[in-house]
C-alpha cells in the first residue's frame, strides 16, 4: 500500500506514476452503484476493462451494532440482529437465540426446533431468491429479478402471517418463538411448496442451459480450495471450490441432526459452481421443509417453561402472582446469564454466521462480536478479481452474494 | 456448430417461458384501488386500547418503556383521582408518546403489556411531512371514546384455559402490582 | 425551378416531416408498448394509470423530460455534449428515408404519391452509410461527458458498431445478390412481383434463411439492444454512454435507439419479408383485394412483429460479455456470412431459383454442422 | 446432549505446555467450550502451531473483548476449527492497552481484516499487518468506539450524537 493519503482515502495500490506508465485507469465502482448490492465501494484499477487491482472499501453501513447490544437487555439486543444480514433476518436471529440459550443453558422443546428449522430454511429460500434474481439481473436477464422477487414475496407473506411483518421479523426470541404458529401455516407452507418447486426448474430452463449465462459465469471469478479456507470463506461460496463443509451437517443445531439432506459440493469454485450449489441447495431445502411439515404439530407448545428467560402467558398473570412478577422482572431486567463465553454458529444462507457473546453476569451482553458469513467475503474480492473483465466484476460480486449490513454490522 | 444448436435450442427454451409467463395474469395489486389484506398479527401502527365502560387499559406501568429496544415509547404516569378514574388501576398514562420514526414495529411493547392495552394494529400507512407529525400522543393512539377492541391481542396470545377471566379486570392478582390499589379482591387466594 | 420539381420539392418535405412525426409519436408508444410488454412478461402491469390503460404515459413522460433540468458535468465539453445526442436522433431519423411503406406510388386526389421519402437506387448504401454515422453521437457523448463509465461505455459501442457493420453488410449482400439491384424498391417489387416457387421471387427469408438470421443477431447488436446492450449495460456503467445526460438530451438518445430499432426492423421487413406486402391475391381485383396484397398495414404489422421479438429477447437474456460479443461477430457471425455469401454468389451465377437457393443453403448448414460434429475439440476459453 | 469428552483437550493442552512452556497458560472448559490460554508473546506462534501441526487449521473468527479496569486490558480470542473430527478450540491471550499483537496474516491470509477491524474499533495494534488501516470508520476518526469507556452515543463533541 503505497498511497495511503492523509485523509484515508484509498486511490489504488498503484502510485500516480505507476498508474500513467502503464496507461491504467483508476474507478470508483460504488459506493453508489447499481450492482454492488448496497454501499460497497470498489476502487478497481483498470487496463483497458481488465481489472488490474481492487481496494474493496466498507464501512458505508456501519451501524454499530455490536456496540449498542452492550447497552441492549439480550431481549433488546435480538431486535438488532434482525439488521445486519437484512435478507436472512430469521437466520440471524436463530444463532443469536441459540448462542443466548447456550449461555442460559436452557434446554428447548422439540417442537420449538423444527419450527425454528422450517423458518430457517424457509429463509434461506427467501435469500436465495434474491440472490438469484440479483445475480439475473446484474447479468442483464432482467426477468429473473422479478420472478425471484415474487417467490420471495410468497415467503414473506408467510413469514407476515406468522410474525406481523415481512422482514425483521424478530420471531425466534432466546426460549423459543415469538408465539405460536397461525392457524392453518402449515397448510399455507405446503401451498407455497407447491408453487415453487416449479418454479426452480423454470429458472434452470430461464438461465442453466442458456449458452450467454453459462458464457458469463464459468471460469470467471475462480476460488480455489486453499483460497477459499484461507480467506475464511464458508457457506456456499466454499462448497462451490470444493471444500465439504455445512454447519448444519458438522455442528448441528435446532433440530437439524433429525433431517435428511444432502450438501450439495463442487469442486470449480467459479462463479458458475456457486451458482449451482445455490440451485442446489434451493431443492434441499425445500426437501427440509417438507419433513419439517411432518414433524411438527399446528399447534403446541412454543416456548420453553423457564419462566426466567421467557415471559408467562398473558391470561396467567392475571392469575398468578408469581408469573405476573416473573413478567414484570423479564421486562425490565430481562435475565442475566452466569459470567463466561459462548461461541455459536449456525449456517445462514451466506454461509457461516456465528454468535460470539460474553456475559459479565448482567442482563446485558459485555460483548457481543458477530462472525459474519458476508465479512471474508468481501475481502477475498482483490484475490477472486483479479485479471477479469468489469462486466465480470459484477458477476462475481453477485455470485458471492454478500450482503453489505451484514459486512458492516 | 453442434454446439450453436444447442445453444439456440436453449435460447429458446428462455423465450418460450418469457412468453408463457406473458400469458398470465399478473400477480402484482394495483394500490391503492385495491389493497391486500393483512394478515391479523400484522404489527403496524400503535393503538391503545379501552375497556368496555371507557376506562383505559393502561396502567401506566411503563414496562413497555422500559422494554422498548428502540426507546420509541415516553409515558408519563399519574395517579388516579376517584372523581377522575382514567384507567382500571392506581395510575394512567398522563403522557403516552410513540415517536414512529424510532419504532421498528418489533412488537415488543405488545408483549410486554400486561393489560393488553397497547397493540400493534394493522395501519401501515404511516407517513409525514415533519418530524412532530410522526411522534404521536395518547390522543391519537387511543381508540376513540365508545370503541372498546382487544386489537391483534387475540392473534398473538395463545388461548387461556376456558376457566381463566376473559381480560384483565384486576379481580384475581395482587391488585397492588398493577396498581390496583386496595380495591377489594373479589376472590380469596389470589396468586396460585 | 419549375414548378414541377417546385412541387416534388414540397412533396418530400411534407412526406419527411410526416415520417418523422410518425417515428417519433411510434418511438413514444414504443416506449409505453416496451413497458406493458416486458410488464406482462414479468408477470407485471406495467403503466396503467396516464389516461385510459396508461395510454398518455408517453405524453406524461415527455413532458417531464422536456421540463426535467438539463444537468452538465463541469467538466464536459459544452459543445460536443449538446450536439452528441443531436448527432445521434438526426442520423437514426435520416435513415428512414429510403424505405419504402408500400410497393406502388398511390394516387390521391389526383397526385402521385409516392410512398417514400427518397427513392435512390443506391439505397441500401446510404442505408448502411449512415446508419454506421450514428456511432459517432455515441462516442462523441460519452467522451465529451468526462465521465469514466460514459467513457467505457463509448468505447464499447464504437468496437462493436464497428464490427458489427461488417455482418450486417455481408448478410444483405446475399439477399441484394440475388435481386440484383440496391434500391430498395426493387427488393419489394422483386419478392412481391413474382412467386418463390416458379423461381425468381417470394419472400427472400425463404430463399436467405440464413442471411435473415445473421442479419437479425447482427442487427440486435448495431442498435444496441439486449443481450447486445453492452454499451449502456447498467449493471456495469451506470447507463454506459449517456450516464451524465438527463432531461431532453437524454430522451434524444433514447429516441435515437427506438428509431434505429424501427430502421433495423423495417430493413429486415423490405429485404426479407417482402416489405409491404401481404396475401397473395390479385390486387386488381378491387380495393379491399389491394388492401390484402400489400400496403402499409403489413409493412407496420411487420415490423411491429420485429418490435416485439426486440422486446421479447431482453426480457429473456442476459447480457453477454465484451470479449464473448467481439467473438461472436468475428468468428461466427462473419465467417457464416461470408460462406452464405459464396453460395449465393455461385447460386446468382448459375441461375438458380428461389428453392434451390433454399435448398443450397440449408445443406451448406448442414455441412457446417456434421464438420463440426466431426472435428469436435474441447471448447476453451 | 452427551457430556463433552476433555480428553482430546488435554491431549492438545500437554502438546502446547510442551511447545510453549510456561508461555502456555492453561486450558478451561466452560459451556462445552474449550479455551486455551497462551502468553501474548507466542500469539502468532501458538495460532500457527493450530494451524500447522494440529488439525485446527481453519480459522473462524477472530474476536477481542476489553475490560478496562483489568490490567492487561484486552482479551483476543481467535477460533480454529477442525474439519476433519468436526471440533473446534479457542485460543485466548491478554493484551494490555497498546500493547502490540503478532499478526496473523502470515497464518492465515484472511486474518488481515479482521486485525484492521479490531485495530480500528478496539485500537489494538497488530503488528506485522500489512495494511492496518480503519477499516469500518473513516480514515479520521477519533477513538475506538468498542472499547467500554468509549460512550455509546458518541463522544460528547460527536457531531453524529
Amino acid at each position: 500500500m503505497s498511497q495511503t493519503m492523509i485523509t484515508g482515502d484509498i486511490v489504488s495500490r498503484f502510485t500516480q506514476e505507476q498508474l500513467d506508465q502503464n496507461g491504467y485507469t483508476v474507478m470508483n465502482m460504488g459506493p453508489q452503484h447499481p450492482s454492488t448490492h448496497g454501499v460497497l465501494r470498489l476502487v478497481l484499477t483498470l487496463d483497458g476493462e481488465r481489472v488490474v487491482d481492487c481496494v474493496p472499501d466498507i464501512g458505508f453501513l456501519h451501524t454499530g451494532i455490536e456496540k449498542t447490544a452492550e447497552v441492549k437487555t439480550y431481549n433488546q439486543a435480538l431486535t438488532l440482529t434482525d439488521r445486519m444480514d437484512y435478507l436472512a433476518p430469521l437466520s440471524n436471529n436463530l444463532g443469536y437465540s441459540l448462542a443466548v440459550e447456550k449461555l442460559l443453558g436452557v434446554n428447548i422443546p422439540e417442537r420449538v426446533s423444527h419450527i425454528r428449522v422450517m423458518l430457517a430454511e424457509l429463509q434461506r429460500i427467501s435469500s436465495h431468491m434474491v440472490w438469484l434474481g440479483t445475480s439475473g439481473l446484474d447479468a442483464g436477464a432482467m426477468s429473473m429479478f422479478l420472478y425471484c422477487f415474487q417467490d420471495r414475496e410468497r415467503v414473506l407473506d408467510l413469514f407476515e402471517n406468522i410474525s406481523g411483518v415481512r422482514m425483521m421479523t424478530s420471531f425466534i426470541m432466546p426460549g423459543g418463538l415469538m408465539a405460536d404458529l397461525t392457524e392453518g401455516f402449515l397448510d399455507k407452507v405446503k401451498e407455497f411448496l407447491d408453487y415453487f418447486e416449479p418454479h426452480i426448474e423454470m429458472y434452470h430452463g430461464l438461465l442453466t442451459g442458456n449458452s450467454i449465462w453459462l458464457n458469463r459465469t464459468k471460469k470467471v471469478g475462480v476460488l480455489s480450495a486453499e483460497q477459499a479456507k484461507d480467506y475464511l470463506c464458508t457457506g456456499p461460496v466454499a462448497r462451490a471450490s470444493g471444500v465439504d463443509w455445512d454447519i448444519r451437517r458438522d455442528f448441528p443445531y435446532a433440530a437439524y441432526a433429525d433431517y435428511d439432506f444432502k450438501v450439495p459440493v463442487l469442486t470449480e469454485g467459479d462463479s458458475f459452481a456457486r451458482y449451482m450449489v445455490r440451485m442446489a441447495e434451493l431443492d434441499e431445502s425445500v426437501k427440509i421443509v417438507r419433513q419439517c411439515l411432518t414433524k411438527i404439530s399446528p399447534s403446541g407448545v412454543y416456548r420453553t417453561d423457564d419462566r426466567k428467560v421467557v415471559a408467562p402467558p398473558k391470561w396467567e398473570i392475571a392469575r398468578s402472582m408469581e408469573s405476573l412478577i416473573h413478567h414484570f422482572k423479564l421486562f425490565t431486567e430481562g435475565y442475566a446469564p452466569t459470567p463466561g463465553e459462548v461461541f455459536q454458529r449456525v449456517e445462514s444462507p451466506r454461509g457461516e454466521l456465528a454468535f460470539h457473546i460474553t456475559s459479565d453476569g448482567s442482563n446485558r451482553p459485555y460483548r457481543m462480536h458477530v462472525r459474519t458469513p458476508s465479512f471474508p467475503h468481501v475481502q477475498v474480492m482483490p484475490v477472486i478479481l483479479q485479471g477479469h473483465l468489469l462486466a465480470d466484476v459484477v458477476v462475481v460480486l453477485a455470485s458471492v452474494d454478500f450482503v453489505l449490513g451484514d459486512v458492516d454490522r | 456448430m453442434d454446439e450453436v444448436i444447442k445453444d439456440l435450442i436453449a435460447l429458446g427454451k428462455g423465450l418460450s417461458i418469457t412468453f408463457r409467463n406473458m400469458l398470465q395474469k399478473p400477480v402484482t395489486i394495483t394500490y391503492p384501488e385495491n389493497k391486500r389484506k393483512f394478515p391479523a398479527r400484522t404489527r403496524g401502527r400503535h393503538v391503545l386500547h379501552r375497556y368496555e365502560d371507557g376506562r383505559e387499559r393502561c396502567v401506566g406501568c411503563l414496562l413497555c418503556q422500559g422494554t422498548c429496544p428502540a426507546g420509541a415509547i415516553y409515558i408519563e404516569p399519574a395517579e388516579n383521582t376517584s372523581d377522575n378514574q382514567v384507567s382500571a388501576g392506581e395510575r394512567h398514562a398522563k403522557v403516552f408518546d410513540v415517536d414512529l420514526l424510532r419504532c421498528i414495529y418489533c412488537g415488543h411493547c405488545e408483549l410486554a403489556c400486561p393489560t393488553n392495552a397497547i397493540t400493534l394494529e394493522n395501519n401501515t400507512a404511516i407517513a409525514g411531512y415533519t418530524r412532530e407529525s410522526l411522534l404521536i400522543h395518547k390522543e391519537e393512539l387511543l381508540e376513540p371514546k365508545g370503541t372498546s377492541t382487544l386489537g391483534s391481542t387475540q392473534a398473538w396470545d395463545p388461548k387461556p384455559p376456558s376457566t381463566a377471566p376473559k381480560e384483565f379486570d384486576g379481580s384475581e392478582t395482587s391488585s397492588a402490582a398493577v396498581g390496583q390499589g386496595n380495591r377489594p379482591s373479589r376472590t380469596k387466594g389470589a396468586g396460585h | 425551378m419549375t414548378l414541377e420539381a417546385l412541387g416534388f420539392f414540397v412533396a418530400v418535405v411534407i412526406k419527411a416531416v410526416l415520417f418523422s412525426v410518425a417515428l417519433l409519436t411510434g418511438f413514444a408508444y414504443m416506449t409505453y408498448g416496451e413497458r406493458r410488454i416486458v410488464a406482462r412478461m414479468q408477470w407485471r402491469v406495467g403503466p396503467n394509470k396516464v389516461g385510459p390503460w396508461g395510454l398518455l404515459q408517453p405524453a406524461a413522460d415527455g413532458i417531464k423530460l422536456l421540463f426535467k433540468e438539463q444537468l452538465q458535468p463541469k467538466e464536459a465539453k459544452t459543445f460536443l455534449f449538446v450536439l452528441a445526442p443531436m448527432i445521434s436522433l438526426v442520423v437514426a431519423l435520416s435513415a428512414y428515408a429510403v424505405i419504402p411503406i408500400d410497393k406502388d406510388p398511390v394516387n390521391i386526389f389526383g397526385f402521385n404519391i409516392e410512398p417514400w421519402v427518397a427513392n435512390p437506387s443506391i439505397a441500401m448504401l446510404y442505408l448502411l452509410g449512415i446508419s454506421s454515422l450514428g456511432v459517432y453521437g455515441i462516442i462523441l457523448g460519452g467522451w465529451a461527458s468526462n465521465n469514466k463509465y460514459a467513457l467505457l461505455g463509448a468505447i464499447r459501442s464504437s468496437a462493436q458498431l464497428i464490427s458489427y457493420e461488417l455482418a450486417l453488410g455481408t448478410a444483405l449482400v446475399s439477399p441484394l445478390l440475388m435481386v440484383g439491384s440496391l434500391s430498395l424498391r426493387d427488393v419489394v417489387a422483386q419478392q412481391l412481383d413474382h412467386s418463390y416457387l416458379n423461381g425468381d421471387g417470394g419472400w427472400l427469408i425463404l430463399a436467405q434463411p440464413v442471411a435473415f438470421f445473421l442479419y437479425w443477431t447482427a442487427a440486435v447488436a448495431e442498435v444496441n439492444r439486449a443481450p447486445f446492450d453492452l454499451p449502456e449495460a447498467e449493471q456495469e456503467l451506470g447507463a454506459g454512454y449517456h450516464t451524465e445526460y438527463s432531461g431532453m438530451k437524454f430522451a434524444m438518445f433514447f429516441m435515437a435507439e427506438y428509431v434505429n430499432m424501427f430502421t433495423v426492423s423495417s430493413v429486415a421487413t423490405t429485404v426479407f419479408l417482402g416489405g409491404p406486402g401481404g396475401l397473395p391475391v390479385d390486387e386488381t381485383q378491387g380495393l379491399v383485394y389491394r388492401l390484402l396484397a400489400h400496403g402499409p398495414h403489413w409493412f407496420l404489422l411487420k415490423v411491429y412483429f420485429f418490435m416485439f421479438v426486440f422486446i421479447w429477447l431482453r426480457a429473456t437474456f442476459p447480457r453477454f460479455r465484451f470479449d464473448q460479443l467481439m467473438r461472436i461477430g468475428w468468428q461466427f457471425l462473419l465467417p457464416l456470412g461470408l460462406i452464405n455469401l459464396g453460395v449465393t454468389a455461385v447460386g446468382v451465377a448459375m441461375q438458380w431459383k428461389s428453392y434451390q437457393f433454399t435448398i443450397a443453403v440449408m445443406s451448406m448448414l448442414v455441412t457446417l454442422v456434421s464438420l463440426s460434429l466431426l472435428n469436435r475439440k474441447p471448447q476453451h476459453h | 446432549m452427551p457430556q463433552l469428552d476433555l480428553q482430546p483437550a488435554r491431549a492438545l493442552a500437554r502438546l502446547l505446555a510442551d511447545r510453549f512452556g510456561d508461555k502456555f497458560l492453561g486450558l478451561r472448559e466452560d459451556r462445552e467450550e474449550i479455551t486455551y490460554w497462551v502468553d501474548s508473546s507466542v500469539w502468532a506462534d501458538a495460532a500457527g502451531f493450530l494451524k500447522f501441526e494440529t488439525d485446527f487449521s481453519v480459522l473462524e473468527d477472530l474476536n477481542a473483548v476489553d475490560y478496562p479496569e483489568r490490567n492487561p486490558r484486552f482479551d483476543l480470542a481467535i477460533i480454529c476449527l477442525s474439519m476433519k473430527d468436526h471440533s473446534w478450540v479457542r485460543l485466548k491471550t491478554m493484551l494490555a492497552e497498546d500493547q502490540p499483537a503478532d499478526t496473523l496474516e502470515r497464518v492465515w491470509p484472511g486474518a488481515q481484516w479482521y486485525e484492521r477491524e479490531m485495530w480500528d474499533l478496539f485500537g489494538i495494534p497488530f503488528q506485522g499487518n500489512s495494511d492496518l488501516r480503519r477499516l469500518l470508520l473513516p480514515a479520521d476518526y477519533q477513538g475506538h468506539p468498542l472499547r467500554k469507556d468509549y460512550p455509546v452515543t458518541g463522544p460528547p463533541q460527536s457531531a453524529y450524537r
